[in-house]
């Protein structure tokens, strides 16, 4: 039941949030300089050719109008078409969007697996050298640029030594799987290198924590504590950072996406800013937007699971 | 190594079950970025069983740490030496597996902070099985029953519906109840109680000091009960010793010590606490401030702010000698002129 | 009773916090929790006089405290100052009232700006209320640091760099800069060692005289309680349940849980001992306060009328108030039927 | 030859929108003709004409009337047979005024009916001497017309849309799946009339994955690891390397391709004078390029000086010398006389993130500091640029041109003519020029015409609001076991007679 | 003997500052230096073209090798300190100061204000962050000083949120109320006592905050609308050198140290700096 109330708090919660981004990426996406039709058109528009699209896209009228025309749609749950794709925008979204979550799911998932064991090595080699080399390491990670992450992985792994393949996406679940480990290795390095940083400090202060010698005074199996009361605490801090840094790693997953020939939202998003597509750009954001902050819920929810104190 | 002369009630430390705790030349010292802190220096102290043993002392004289030390708690920087005898065998010595078979089965210890030392996030149900099944071989049904059994123990009600509840939904007295009931969870013969009640409300110490009391009546334990509170000595307590800066500066009977202390700390201690009849009138304060532990003063610790100092006790440390009786003792060049000087009150 | 005004009266003040509200509540339209800190408290603090504040934690003691110097605003009642509803006083007079109404923290480390040195600390309250021109200050704080009896080379230290004592005088010495009449107390000394505490207490006895200071000591030591204070009001979730003098108070409390809490208190005589737990159970919950006598719970001497019916202060006698439906309750009468009465020595 | 098999081709973007009227872009037009087919096609070399669809076709004296006979037994890609009235309906789509932007390549079409069962008539507005090549321009590809008007929708567009997801032409492939931004896979029409060198019917290959590779080095890395078998636009930096690498072809195909940068020769902009408005000072900036070290530096001597505004592969090219062959005192006495021996600031567009135009603008940047010209580079996106550009507010811009027609009328109707976009909208004009150009676009006399765009190139060259870089062919890598394939001048990827080994 | 030899250890440590502060430190300082004076290390004049020498691999006379146009790619990395410094410190102190601000206020006034300044924080860490920016910029136009302009309408969120979330937790300390009690102004106790409690976690951000800043603006001047051509700034350098990955590595590979270089010391620093002003008590 309070995980039931804390739900639909948060829920009501995102409404705010969604209308906010909708009213800015409206503004901001109609102060862009150029239009739908010069961005379709071209060098070799001529002005009829470019009023005549601009009327057809209703973009004569005053902003206000087309704002409210927007909403109207949207609250029926039309998103409108795409100007350049011509195809509808919710179905360019769910053909794409599910390619960027596997992308980010992915990478999460990568950046997991190196960051907790390598997380609890420095830990508890604090100070010294195996701690030194991880989180001079992911130092690395953090430092370079994503593309050029990008670009150097390719570059070994799927040219040099052809462990994987250059980018593209598959058509089968296992083919894709195998198909998105590269570029989400790529988004991995630095969201690794971030949250190896928190849980490093985190489980350094849980090691600390006074329940820890209780649990050893206990006479546990280092294995029981390390595992049941150590790792736990440690990672209810880190699953907030977690959550927080699903917004960045969509950020990153544009260049990664485009590097590596994946078909994903991140591209149709850049995409749809040079190509003054707003209605993918509006669908775009509201989705990315609920789909964030659902992140968020669910990131809380698994902290509230992880910690009984915070859903009262 | 001073000690010799102060082996206690049981002064055999020959391996047998009635040999009870003999800790001798207890050293623990922290690597500090200041130097190094002794933060626990020589320690000699025995429990008989069945016995409580008060350990008082100001805040940082090492109190806590002696009592990790025994349980062998103390980690990098950090380092122990010396030999603490359970039973006579060394806990120092021991390894690492054979230690965890006797922490929390035959040797328990209750923390300070029943707020930090419960894990938040687990229940407490949880956190009382886990005893259990690192030492027993109870079935998991026998498991709860027996939590149920030692939540009604140490007084919880609702004992039921409590055990699958969160630390954080307990109040104080309750969490130091379940930090009780875990570390009785393998009936164990030595209890280390690190100021047990200190965050406690007085009706609530009270009854967490006749639950204790209880217990050991029960359990034959003993029980080694560290608090900075001389009333809570005066009222638990069989023996008791005092430390200060590291060290320990004077055992003996709690009787004993409180009608004639022989060191000028444990006078001064006695006279800092008011008494009735005294409203509004000075009390008599130990002056200064208790020493850094990276920087200890030559000679006696205390000497700084010690009314009977006199040059030696620059010079020279004094070592924990035996008093008027084997288990009287003292780390005093004075104690005879501390012993000798008006009575306080 | 005192026939001159009091400095400070309390009118029957009331104050709540709001509890957790969740939605679960919002959705079945039920009203948000209300913590009642404080339950109609009506008090008189006298010029010169110290009053004690005694009770167990969470009673509301820091809470009624706070409301004297209007850190919190009262939600009924009203808390006069010379004769003035503090609640009223705005700018100039707002800034007045609080250079004469001074409050020291309970806690050593969290009350002092961890990056002012102590002259900043000082100079910043001498400065703001203009005690002194811009030249004067830093004789003044010297003055100052002499008067709390800290070293003049403390002034340019941090108070990291002091140990609790210490920082407590520094706290002592910021209210004492803006040279208040009134100066609230809020556990000064429980976070320090007993050694030190007597320092601290010594140092507030000295002042009190000197000064001409009123002061309002809240604690839950009662040992220090009676030691310093001139009356005592004894707090029990939210409400006075005894207003006593202080030799009163200890010798024939007047109301059951005061005579629990001075019992549940450790005698620091080693032949003293009982084994009777003096109070059994724990403080309600202040959230949903019961309709009678919020001790009925507890109380060994409960009878029907205290569950339903809640007892008010009313007089004792010589200056002595109780609110217990037993009028009569440790009165120090030969009446060897009364079973209360045989507690007094 | 090997028949079978499916070609990966790896594009550098993916198509929008599939149909031949209404589409805008290059990703579109160079690949609608594998799905659609014109009733003529161009040759080869881009320069001339060749029977498509039409198996024989005939323009009249006067000049106003074309006649086109359809071949026997052409179908569409479901199997259902060309009918002239197809044809004609096709036609009169595509020229129907505001259909999509191509109109313009077909304006002279009065009308088209149908001949008897297998021809078809073409009224001229007036002499059309382009109408032959217009012929062979995507936006003339021939649909069905019933199945298009039962597509989904109420107007042309809306059935325009759902038609284009599910294509019916009569080219040699049929579009069979489409991954949006990702992939699109074409497989082998059967109906298709063309026959191979086998004799039997094109094409040779069973079908075409387009993959959408976006990132130039990718796209190289998955030629390179053999994941694809071929590459377009590869950058000119990687083309020596790719070159000398043992399993690839690195192909150059001759294209009508020009690089250039566009001048705003308004007498006034921003409300200060322009000095680019004066032809000594473009003059000026046209001498002290060093165009070799541009054709270095950016298309690392793959490209060539250009010779004329347009490139020499659109036929009635003229010119056999490098145009303002690199003068740096000439240059400077240019400006002196321009009255600018100081110099001046100004200002360029450069396509965010385009490597070749960043190039050559930081070239151009060096160079032109040279005779005083501090130019500062402007990174913006293209539909800012566009915008500039149409507003007539930019002050310089990189620029590059490809033609869609064999026929130079489309490239000089922008450049030259100022009546289409105010030529390159840059507010040049030229009287002269603009008579000559409406005059050779009805001058049926081969030589005259010839004439007038020789006359038309000497002005534009000799003052045009451009400076010309260089002109370049189409870099495509293919695997060394793929056979046949062919990218025209005008851009179009012919994959009809491509095979591969097996 | 020993004793004396521990106290002057303890003497001499207690001086000394967090080692990472010192390397981080040591690292930025030359990195300003650089910045600063680029031509005391940098032999030749960045955008200087050499016809002669085009992608010329490194040697003596060019040690990281020459660029696409014959530049000094070793002129051009420590020329690019100039801008990447100024990145750095440009793009990041005015959100720092904005954000510190507004969080000051936010923190301390809860209520009202933090439920909107609370829609705000959603709504910005739920617009993927490099989007926003690209946006701004297209709207503003290329160039740094409106990337700064950019990042800093985004950016400012981050700090408020940090100074927000620990002034709240410091205004419920003892010291807060002892500054009310003793009547001074929510001003003073907000700017005197609260805040440089509460900023720590605000300046370690910001050591990070800077090494994203050039990490943000290598991206920005890849995607070209950074700092524009021919400034040598390491994004535009790894932009320029992409398509030389496999003919001319040292066009990119170098200034791709640079920027490691750099996020590194920002990061030792970071460390440092927290060391440094963890409060004692
Ligand atoms: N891990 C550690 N590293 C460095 N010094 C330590 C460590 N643990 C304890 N100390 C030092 O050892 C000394 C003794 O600490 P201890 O906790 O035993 O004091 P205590 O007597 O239990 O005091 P309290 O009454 O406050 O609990 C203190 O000065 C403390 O600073
Ligand atoms: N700001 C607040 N918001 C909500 N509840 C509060 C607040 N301050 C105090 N309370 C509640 O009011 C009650 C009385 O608190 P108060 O701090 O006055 O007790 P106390 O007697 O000083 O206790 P202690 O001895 O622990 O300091 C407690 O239940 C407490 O939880
Ligand atoms: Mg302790
Ligand atoms: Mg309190």
């Amino acid at each position: 039941m309070p995980l039931f109330s804390f739900v639909i708090r948060r829920l009501l919660q995102m409404i705010p949030t969604v209308i906010f981004i909708l009213i800015v990426t409206f503004i901001l996406v109609r102060l862009l300089p150029g239009d739908p039709a010069s961005a379709m058109l071209g060098d070799r528009a001529r002005d009829a050719d470019v009023e005549r699209i601009n009327r057809q896209l209703g973009l004569d009228q005053p902003v206000v109008v087309q704002f409210f025309y927007f909403v109207r749609r949207v609250v029926t749950g039309d998103l409108g078409n795409s100007i350049g794709l011509k195809v509808s925008v919710s179905s360019l979204i769910l053909q794409r969007l599910p390619v960027t979550l596997m992308l980010t799911g992915m990478s999460a998932l990568i950046a997991l697996v190196l960051a907790v064991p390598l997380a609890f090595v420095a830990a508890s080699k604090r100070e010294r050298l195996p701690d030194s080399i991880i989180r001079g390491a992911f130092q690395m990670g953090l430092s370079m640029p994503v593309f050029y992450v990008g670009i150097v992985l390719l570059t070994v792994f799927a040219a040099q030594l052809k462990l994987f393949p250059v980018g593209g996406y598959g058509d089968t679940l296992g083919d894709r799987l195998y198909h998105l480990f590269l570029p989400a290795l790529t988004l991995a390095l630095s969201f690794a290198a971030v949250l190896m940083r928190n849980l490093r400090a985190s489980i350094i202060e849980v090691m600390n924590a006074e329940y820890v010698d209780f649990a050893t005074a206990k006479g546990l199996r280092s294995r029981v504590i390390l595992f049941r009361h150590i790792l736990r605490n440690a990672l209810i801090s880190t699953v907030t950072l977690f959550g927080l840094q699903i917004g960045t790693l969509l950020g990153g997953a544009v260049i990664t996406e485009t590097v590596f020939a994946v078909p994903g939202a991140g591209r149709l998003l850049i995409d749809s800013i040079y190509g003054r597509d707003y209605p993918v750009l509006q669908g775009l954001t509201i989705a990315l937007a609920v789909l964030v902050s659902l992140t968020f819920l669910i990131t809380d929810i698994v902290q509230a699971w992880l910690d009984p104190r915070i859903a009262r | 190594m001073a000690m010799s002369a102060n082996m206690g009630p049981n002064g055999n430390t020959g391996g047998n079950e009635n040999a009870g705790l003999v800790v001798r030349g207890l050293t623990t010292t922290f690597d500090t970025p200041r130097g190094l802190a002794i933060a626990a220096a020589d320690v000699d102290f025995d429990v008989a069983p069945g016995e409580i043993v008060g350990l008082v002392g100001e805040s940082g004289s090492g109190k806590s740490v002696t009592l990790r030390s025994i349980m062998g708690l103390i980690r990098k920087p950090g380092r122990t030496t010396g030999h603490v005898d359970w039973r006579g065998r060394d806990l120092v010595a021991m390894s690492a597996e054979e230690l965890r078979r006797i922490r929390g089965s035959e040797i328990a210890m209750i923390f300070q902070e029943p707020m930090t030392a419960l894990n938040p996030v687990l229940p407490v149900g949880m956190q009382i099985e886990e005893n259990l099944i690192a030492h027993t071989t109870l079935t998991a049904r026998q498991r709860r029953s027996r939590a149920l059994e030692l939540m009604n123990i140490v007084g919880i009600p609702a004992a039921e519906r409590r055990l699958d509840e969160y630390p954080h939904q307990f109040s104080g007295g309750m969490r130091q109840r379940v930090m009780i009931a875990i570390a009785l969870a393998c009936s164990p013969k030595l209890l280390l109680a690190d100021e047990p009640t200190t965050a406690l409300d007085v009706t609530i110490q009270d009854q967490i000091l006749k639950l204790l009391l209880d217990l050991r009546d029960r359990m034959a334990m003993s029980v080694v009960l560290v608090t900075h509170d001389l009333g809570v000595v005066a009222a638990t307590c069989d023996r008791m010793a005092v430390m200060y800066a590291g060290r320990i500066v004077e055992t003996g009977t709690v009787a004993e010590v409180f009608a004639r202390p022989r060191h000028s700390y444990t006078r001064g201690l006695l006279g800092s606490v008011p008494r009735s009849g005294t409203s509004r009138t000075m009390l008599q304060s130990i002056e200064g401030t208790p020493p850094s532990l990276t920087n200890l003063p030559t000679g006696c610790a205390f000497h700084p702010r010690c009314s009977f100092a006199t040059d030696m006790c620059l010079k020279e440390r004094p070592v924990l000698e035996a008093v008027t009786s084997p288990t009287r003792t003292v780390a005093c060049f004075h104690h005879e002129r501390v012993a000798a000087a008006e009575a306080i009150l | 009773m005192n026939a001159t005004l009091p400095i400070l009266s309390i009118d029957g003040v009331s104050k709540r916090f709001r509890g957790p509200y969740s939605l679960m509540r919002r959705l079945k339209g039920e009203p948000p929790l209300i913590v009642h800190a404080l339950n109609n408290v009506t008090l008189e603090v006298h010029r010169g006089e110290t009053l004690g504040i005694v009770g167990e934690s969470g009673c509301g003691k820091s809470t009624l405290a706070r409301c004297l110097v209007r850190l919190h605003e009262a939600d009924a009642g009203a808390v006069r100052f010379e004769g003035k509803d503090i609640a009223l006083l705005r700018g100039d007079a707002r800034r007045a009232f609080n250079r004469r109404v001074q409050m020291i923290f309970q806690d050593p480390y969290g009350s002092l700006n961890p990056r002012m040195t102590v002259s900043q600390i000082l100079g910043e309250a001498l400065f703001v209320h203009r005690m002194r021109s811009k030249p004067e200050i830093p004789g003044r704080i010297a003055e100052l640091l002499d008067l709390v009896r800290l070293p003049q080379d403390a002034a340019a230290r941090y108070p990291h760099e002091f140990s609790g004592g210490q920082r407590q005088r520094i706290g002592i010495a910021r209210a004492l800069a803006v040279e208040p009449d009134v100066i609230v107390a809020d556990e000064l000394v429980s976070a320090l060692d007993v050694s030190v505490q007597a320092q601290v207490i010594n140092l507030l006895l000295q002042l009190q005289s000197r000064l001409h200071l009123t002061v309002v000591f809240v604690a839950h030591d009662l040992r220090l309680v009676r030691h310093i204070s001139h009356r005592v009001a004894v707090m029990y979730l939210g409400q006075v349940m005894e207003v006593n003098t202080s030799e009163g108070l200890f010798t024939a409390p007047r109301h059951p849980y005061s005579k629990a809490l001075l019992e549940a208190a450790p005698e620091l005589d080693p032949g003293q001992r009982n084994r009777k737990v003096a109070l059994r159970g724990e403080l309600p919950s202040p959230l949903n306060l019961p309709p009678g006598c919020p001790f009925a719970g507890r109380c060994p001497n409960v009878f029907d009328r205290c569950r339903t019916e809640r007892p008010l202060l009313s007089p004792r006698g010589r200056g002595q108030f109780a609110a217990c439906h037993l009028t009569d309750f440790g009165t120090p009468a030969p009446n060897a039927n009364d079973p209360t009465g045989l507690l007094l020595p | 030859l090997e028949r079978g098999g499916t070609l990966t081709y790896g594009r550098y973007a993916d198509s929008l929108f599939l149909d031949p009227v209404l589409n805008d872009a290059n990703v579109d037009i160079w690949i609608l003709s594998n799905l659609y087919d014109t009733l003529l096609l161009p040759t080869d070399d881009g320069k001339g004409v060749q029977p498509g669809l039409a198996s024989e076709y005939k323009l009249a004296d006067d000049g106003m009337n074309l006649t086109l006979t359809l071949r026997d037994g052409v179908r569409f890609s479901d199997g259902s047979p060309i009918t002239p009235a197809d044809v004609a309906w096709s036609l009169k789509r595509a020229a129907k005024k505001d259909n999509g932007i191509w109109g313009f390549m077909i304006e002279s079409i009065d009308d088209v009916t149908i001949e008897g069962d297998k021809s078809i008539l073409i009224k001229l507005k007036h002499p059309d001497p382009a109408i032959l090549a217009a012929l062979t321009v995507f936006n003339t590809a021939i649909l069905p017309q019933k199945q298009f008007e039962a597509s989904p929708g109420a107007t042309d567009e809306e059935k325009a849309k759902a038609f284009a997801e599910h294509p019916i032409g009569s080219g040699p492939f049929v579009l069979k799946s489409w991954d949006r931004g990702s992939s699109m896979k074409l497989v082998r029409n059967e109906y298709y009339w063309a026959k191979g060198e086998d004799g039997q019917p094109l094409p040779y290959l069973d079908g075409i994955n387009f993959e959408l590779i976006p990132d130039d080095a990718t796209r190289i890395l998955k030629l390179t690891s053999g994941e694809i078998d071929g590459a377009e636009f590869i950058p000119y930096s990687r083309v020596n390397e790719l070159k000398s690498s043992g399993n690839l072809d690195m192909e150059l195909f001759p294209s009508t391709r020009v690089a250039y940068i566009t001048l705003n020769v308004r007498p006034q902009l921003g409300g200060k004078d322009n000095p680019l408005s004066n032809p000594k000072v473009r003059q000026a900036m046209n001498f002290a390029v060093n165009k070799e070290a541009i054709i270095q530096i950016v298309t690392h001597g793959v490209g060539k000086p250009q010779t004329s505004y347009m490139s020499t592969a659109t036929p009635l090219h003229v010119g056999d010398k490098p145009l303002y062959p690199y003068d740096l005192d000439k240059a400077k006495v240019l400006m002196k006389e321009a009255g600018f021996e100081e110099g001046f600031s100004t200002s360029i567009l450069v396509l965010a993130g385009n490597q070749d135009e960043i190039a050559a603008s930081t070239a151009l940047q060096q160079m032109w500091a040279q005779i005083g010209i501090k130019l500062e580079l402007q990174q913006v996106d293209n539909p800012t640029r566009t915008q500039q550009y149409r507003d007539g507010t930019f002050v310089m811009r990189n620029a590059a041109w490809t033609d869609d027609i064999a026929d130079p009328n489309e490239i000089t109707s922008y450049f030259v003519y100022s009546k289409t976009i105010d030529a390159l909208h840059t507010g040049w004009k030229s009287d002269e020029a603009d008579q000559l150009f409406e005059a050779s676009q009805k001058e049926m006399d081969p030589k005259k015409r010839a004439e007038q765009y020789a006359r038309m190139q000497e002005i534009y060259n000799a003052e045009g609001p451009t400076v010309p870089l260089y002109e370049t062919p189409y870099p495509v890598a293919l695997s060394k076991k793929v056979h046949g394939f062919l990218q025209i001048p005008l851009g179009n990827n012919i994959f009809a007679k491509t095979w591969k080994e097996k | 003997m020993s004793a004396a030899w521990a106290a002057a250890r303890s003497a001499f440590r207690l001086k000394v500052l967090p080692r990472s502060l010192v390397s981080g430190g040591v690292i930025l300082g030359l990195s300003l230096v650089l910045a600063l004076w680029p031509s005391l290390l940098a032999p030749y004049d960045p955008t200087a073209f050499d016809y002669s020498a085009l992608l010329a691999p490194p040697s003596w006379a060019h040690p990281f090798g020459t660029d696409n146009f014959g530049r000094d790619v070793f002129s051009r990395v420590i020329h690019a300190y100039t801008i990447d410094m100024q990145i750095a410190i440009f793009a990041t102190i005015g959100p720092f100061i904005f954000g510190t601000i507004v969080g000051a206020f936010v923190g301390y006034a809860g209520g009202i204000s933090e439920a909107i300044f609370g829609r705000i924080v959603d709504a910005t860490i739920t617009f993927p962050f490099l989007v926003l920016v690209i946006a701004i910029v297209s709207v503003l136009g290329p160039g740094l000083g409106n990337m700064y302009v950019a990042v800093g309408v985004v950016g400012w969120v981050f700090y408020a949120r940090l100074v927000a979330a620990e002034i709240k937790v410091q205004k419920r300390l003892d010291y807060a109320d002892a500054g009310r009690v003793m009547g001074y102004t929510p001003l003073r106790i907000i700017f005197r006592h609260l805040l440089p409690n509460a900023i720590t976690p605000a300046i370690v951000y910001w050591m990070t905050d800077m090494a994203l800043a050039i990490l943000l603006g290598s991206s920005l001047g890849y995607l070209g609308l950074g700092a524009q051509p021919p400034a040598a700034e390491w994004g535009v350098q790894i932009a320029d050198g992409k398509n030389f990955m496999n003919t001319a590595w040292w066009i990119s590979v170098f200034p791709g140290v640079a920027i490691v270089l750099t996020g590194l010391g920002f990061s030792l620093a970071g460390d440092g700096v927290a060391d440094l002003l963890r409060v004692r008590r």
